[in-house]
């Protein structure tokens, strides 16, 4: 459970909402993708001074030992805002793991650097919980326990501090943390969202702390909370969308009134409420049960999976549909949600394969 | 006054009303102690006369003035002790709309009747009257102390059973159509009123179409006011999607959310489970139900905590995708299978009686296309659509089948 | 090719049209779906009068030799007086298979007694060409050939003067041609869509004549030819449907305006227009190339056989939907077209099967 | 008069034409004979002067009067020899507006110039005027013996190459919206008109916004009458939906309906072509593509037979599902490299840009919205809905920016 009561984590969110309304509008986040990490490193600092970036640390490490209810909160408002930060990969899936491995302690010092937002993490690899997991994945362990091959489609993969490498071999997931001091190639890859700034890396005999002691439960647990983070960025990006999108409805006019006038606009974006409604729900349940320690989490993430991941799509697509010509170019923000979705829908598992894993759980069920 | 204390504690409540019910129902033979049988408006009349009928209305009438949390512990005593006959004041639509809706004598005159006996059916839909329900065209006509009425109603239910229907009818054919019209409580058993049964496509007859012709109400039936019945109809349609409403909370306690669903059910039966393809649908369906469920719950949180009715308006549209994709699903794992029917053929029996009945949810009680309109009007507050209607003299809106007047 | 021009088909489509609208409008037609064979046997002997029983029958055998083209002519009008006649069988695959097989001298009476009415045929078994093949179906062929078991979903199975059983046994397909006057148990069952009459048929070491000679491209041709009409019937129905339903919009008047003003209504109409003119499409270029042996045949009949199946589905129940309450009730005809499109849903292939071989057909392209 | 006979057999006009070329054009260089290099406005002059450039126009007005096959056999004839020029009217959009719409006067002034040279571009969107093409706000005020130009055009195409644009303005802000326009030939090569490029999410920047401030067009430019531009307009519109029309029969008997699809490729190449239910979805897609294909044909085949559009009208609805449904398949196929963008990753590069070029289809040139709007109405005959701007002023219509005399 968080230490965070409801109360809390709604004045938090006031907080976040405010601070993200004056400094990540429109104009700064578009300034901020001109920028070498994608976003400007100004607005990541104040996140960590408003306790943000600690949020899922325990508190023995210098976070504030929240929830996963609570890293959906803020998942959800900076989705609100498109911020391309690497809220999931630094501040949920990396201390979860951290946390979750025998060498908490020794890495006590990247934990408080990531929650005072002096350290970003990027992921990669081919375990499950690495975000595209499914790109190019060549890494291999040596004997000795070095790293050689290639990744890519790492997130922020040449300005992060730390990489987390997460690498299926045989039987087993193997996790490193590589610094940045580490001798490695970085070469950034062109991106339809670039402001996620992917990269290839390539290691060569290259060292890392390896997060041992990590169980089998231990890594679906962190993956789940990747998922439902995500889920819940989802939303709330989705969200801010729709309600440009109905707002536009309300004030273009065509034909002597008001577009949204028109009936199969309007039941469009019914159909399109009740899309977001229920991935808000959906991200929400998958948050609680993961907070509450549910036995039947895993389903209630997957389904999230899929509903945030299909519903963020089309609403997304339909926003430019409904904007017309407007949207159809760069100056209109309809494309920067679009390119978002399109980023997210195979970024921690798609929906096909979330599906199924949905439908195991309840092949499982009595 | 009552043995009921509004003050007392939700236990003191408790052990109130199962004293009282212990002291008049026999609870293993399901009857009054002081009756060999059942008798229902015997029991509903000592319920009445306790003040447990309509536990939240006020004393002067009829009740005992508790809350809606006090109702519902005086509710749970009655479940405890398998007795029925509380809580009318949350399902008896008529009696519940007379009480707000009716004038001070109705209510003196019909209160009692309406809530130890009589069953009430709504006479609202027309055949020219569905999604646009306040087009009716049924006429009542003042001759002396009472009116007569005259016209035809349809997609009624218990229609055979009912002592009353609660009645739209058109009194005033040169006001707009939301201003003509007048709420009437009906007598059914009456010359005059015809009732025959809808054969529906799902192979059932619980509705009825019922015919007028010259069946009088007296005046004093009148709910409300003259040619402000559409008002007094909303007030009943309010406590109807109440009543709803908390048919959902109700639903979701009930559903099994956590056992296997029929569905998977029927495909492992018909060795479709690992059908990738039926997998992918199986997942979505089982998903659109589940979420629904989430935003019900979410929805009455909503409810209760900011009084926002938003999320409410969802439950009956995603509904129709789930009942109708659902019944889609079944049918294609059926195969050939779903051509057959009847009581041999159980598996096909049902999905084709769901694959009908799924058009109760998206036509019966509003369509989508209609549910839709309120979602993106009343939550979403975008604008309506020109009314032709609007404003002028309902003799004078265009019907298709000729102007008003011949209604 | 057909022995039939064009304008000729058209000639024949409106005597039939005429001769439809005169003899098997709503009112014969529910009168004869109350009849043992769910039609009025008259009807069956005028169809024959006017030569249409025998339209695919050679006119060496009494037929008049057309292709598929006048087959589906035929069938898209019987479609949509939604007449239960069981003209694809008696009158499609049955004379096919008999005239492609080396016995097809010695059936020359049956097939001049289809041709003059005189005959019906109901398919049974579980073979690709037999209707309902999925359904059950023990039928074996003893070393005498003598045939027992059990098939079940035979259309019209208690009245038909000649049962073909199509059987698939180890890697051979064999086709029998069983007399009503032989020995077998009849059951009728109970279906949705009545007017059908499916009937189990129960046979104990029970004769027929066999139909000898049968190459598997003649079975597949034959299975082609009944999925192309099928889908021609289908068109004829759902535009009926269509038709109905556009008029119901333009007469029906709610909120003192027709409701096919209502925009979402209109886009409803226009979508399921589309449908039904690509059904149309598909269904013409599925007997077209039947008709003139195009060696893509397989391909234009498999995506007949899924665009007409999900076209006549949807529309049909979009019809109820877009009626409202009134189509809710048995007096209305619309549920009528609703279970024959359900029906026709797996009569002869279902959706996935046929999109599965109309892509094996594009990997197979160069 | 001309060297080529209207009652010539094809094959001897088919002669006589491929004779004209040999004599003057080089063929293997793509040349006029007569000209070092290929010089356009020289070449278009020679076949402009022998009735080829425009040949079912009448002799009066430049053409040689032949019929629609006629046509045909000169373009086989002109392809035949690699040789460009003729057919311009069936394609150049300005010259056929002006010679439809235009006064005798315009057309001998203007058509020679629009034949051999210029460029012209459409100059009808605006901001506020988008699916509401009849709402431009564009204002065309008199001066003398010219109109001076004040307003913005948007989503116009070689706007910079263009010496002309077809420019509609309103001239009456008094009368109905359809009825204050007037169409002129504006020229674009003058100060007051900006032309900014739209960067757009394809990455392309194929359509300009055009700033017009004070600029002017000789009242002589005007095509047909003043406040009569929209029926002349509409001449345009239809010659336009004829060339798109023939552009269907085009891309048919191009489109190689019987060798492998690229989506299949794709599928084949990301491993995935074994998924059952990516299968499912690829057959779904080629079945759109080929029954849109079907149905052009049958279009065609009505619109040649029985004059009938109906069919037309379906093409463009159902190419935004074929495009949109493509992207959506080759996007999940793709997976995480769907990501990825650039020359480097040229499958995610073609994948993306169809992604979003696919709304060219579904909003430009009439969204998909309004296209169901016109098959509702102008095929299927289902009644117009209210139209709130229909017979008053257009300077009373709301714009949801005020009043129309801002605009």
């Amino acid at each position: 459970m968080s230490t965070i009561q409801e109360s809390e984590r709604e004045e938090i969110r006031e907080a976040l909402v405010r601070f993200l309304r004056a400094e990540a509008g429109e104009e700064r986040l578009r300034e901020g993708m001109q920028r070498d990490r994608g976003y400007d490193g100004a607005v990541w600092r104040q996140l960590a001074d408003m306790g943000l970036l600690g949020i899922t640390i325990s508190e023995a490490y210098g976070g504030i030992g929240g929830s996963a209810l609570d890293a959906a909160m803020v998942a959800a408002e900076l989705g609100r805002s498109l911020l391309p930060v690497p809220f999931i990969e630094t501040c949920v899936i990396a201390p979860a793991l951290i946390e979750a491995s025998d060498v908490a302690e020794k890495m006590r010092e990247v934990l408080s650097s990531i929650a005072q937002g002096t350290a970003t993490i990027a992921i990669g690899g081919n375990a499950t919980l690495a975000p595209y997991r499914d790109a190019t994945c060549t890494l291999k362990v040596d004997d000795s326990d070095r790293i050689s091959g290639e990744v890519s489609l790492v997130m922020h993969g040449a300005h992060a501090d730390y990489l987390l490498l997460a690498i299926d071999s045989e039987s087993q997931t193997r996790c490193f943390m590589v610094s940045a001091d580490t001798e490695y190639a970085i070469e950034e890859q062109t991106a339809n969202d670039p402001a996620l700034r992917p990269a290839t890396i390539r290691l060569n005999c290259a060292r890392g702390i390896e997060l041992t002691g990590l169980k089998p439960d231990d890594l679906e647990r962190v993956r789940l909370q990747g998922v439902a983070t995500l889920s819940a960025l989802q939303t709330g990006a989705m969200r801010a969308m729709f309600e440009i999108t109905v707002d536009y409805l309300k004030t273009r006019y065509q034909f002597g009134r008001p577009i949204g006038s028109f009936q199969a606009l309007k039941h469009i974006a019914a159909d399109l409420f009740l899309e977001v409604e229920s991935a808000t729900s959906a991200a929400h349940a998958a948050a609680n049960a993961l907070a509450s320690a549910d036995s039947l989490a895993a389903r209630s993430v997957a389904l999230a999976g899929f509903i945030c991941n299909d519903a963020f799509r089309d609403v997304s697509a339909q926003a430019i549909q409904l904007h017309g010509g407007i949207a159809y170019t760069r100056e209109h923000v309809a494309h920067l949600y679009w390119r978002r979705a399109r980023a997210t829908l195979s970024m921690l598992g798609d929906s096909d394969s979330h599906r199924e894993a949905y439908l195991n759980t309840w092949e499982a069920a009595a | 006054m009552t043995q009921f204390d509004t003050d007392a504690s939700p236990e003191a409540l408790r052990v109130a009303v199962l004293s009282w019910l212990d002291t008049h129902w026999d609870s293993e033979n399901r009857r009054p102690l002081t009756q060999p049988i059942y008798d229902r408006r015997h029991w509903r009349q000592q319920v009445l006369e306790a003040g447990l009928a309509v536990p939240s209305w006020p004393s002067e009438w009829f009740g005992l003035g508790m809350t809606s949390a006090q109702c519902k512990v005086i509710e749970k005593a009655f479940a405890e002790r398998n007795a029925p006959g509380t809580g009318l004041d949350r399902y008896h639509l008529g009696a519940i709309t007379v009480f707000k809706a009716g004038s001070d004598a109705l209510k003196r005159e019909m209160l009692p009747e309406l809530l130890t006996g009589p069953i009430c059916c709504l006479l609202y839909s027309e055949p020219n009257a569905g999604s646009d329900l306040a087009g009716i065209r049924t006429r009542a006509e003042r001759d002396g102390e009472q009116y007569v009425i005259n016209g035809q109603k349809v997609w009624t239910s218990n229609a055979r059973e009912a002592d009353y229907g609660m009645l739209l009818a058109r009194t005033d054919w040169d006001a707009p159509k939301h201003r003509g019209i007048t709420f009437f409580l009906f007598p059914m058993k009456q010359p005059g009123v015809e009732i025959r049964p809808i054969n529906q496509i799902t192979g059932e007859s619980e509705f009825n179409e019922i015919f007028i012709e010259n069946a009088v109400v007296p005046e004093r039936f009148m709910i409300g006011n003259l040619n402000e019945g559409w008002g007094s109809f909303q007030t009943a349609i309010a406590y109807e999607r109440l009543i709803m409403g908390q048919g959902i909370t109700g639903r979701r306690r009930n559903s099994a959310t956590r056992s296997r669903p029929p569905l998977l059910e029927l495909a492992e039966k018909t060795h479709k489970l690992n059908d990738p393809v039926i997998r992918q649908r199986l997942a979505q369906a089982l998903a659109y139900r589940e979420v629904n469920n989430l935003n019900n719950e979410r929805a009455m949180t909503e409810m209760m905590t900011k009084g926002s009715m938003s999320l409410m308006s969802l439950s009956k549209l995603a509904m129709s995708r789930i009942q109708h994709g659902e019944a889609a699903i079944a049918t294609d794992l059926l195969g050939p299978e779903a051509l057959l029917d009847g009581p041999d053929n159980s598996d096909a029996a049902n999905t084709n009686f769901d694959a009908a009945k799924a058009y109760m949810n998206s036509i019966g009680g509003g369509t989508d296309q209609i549910q839709r309109n309120i979602i993106a009007e009343k939550v979403l507050g975008l604008p309506k659509e020109h009314e032709p209607d609007k404003g002028i003299a309902f003799r004078e809106v265009k019907s298709g089948t000729g102007p008003g007047t011949t209604g």
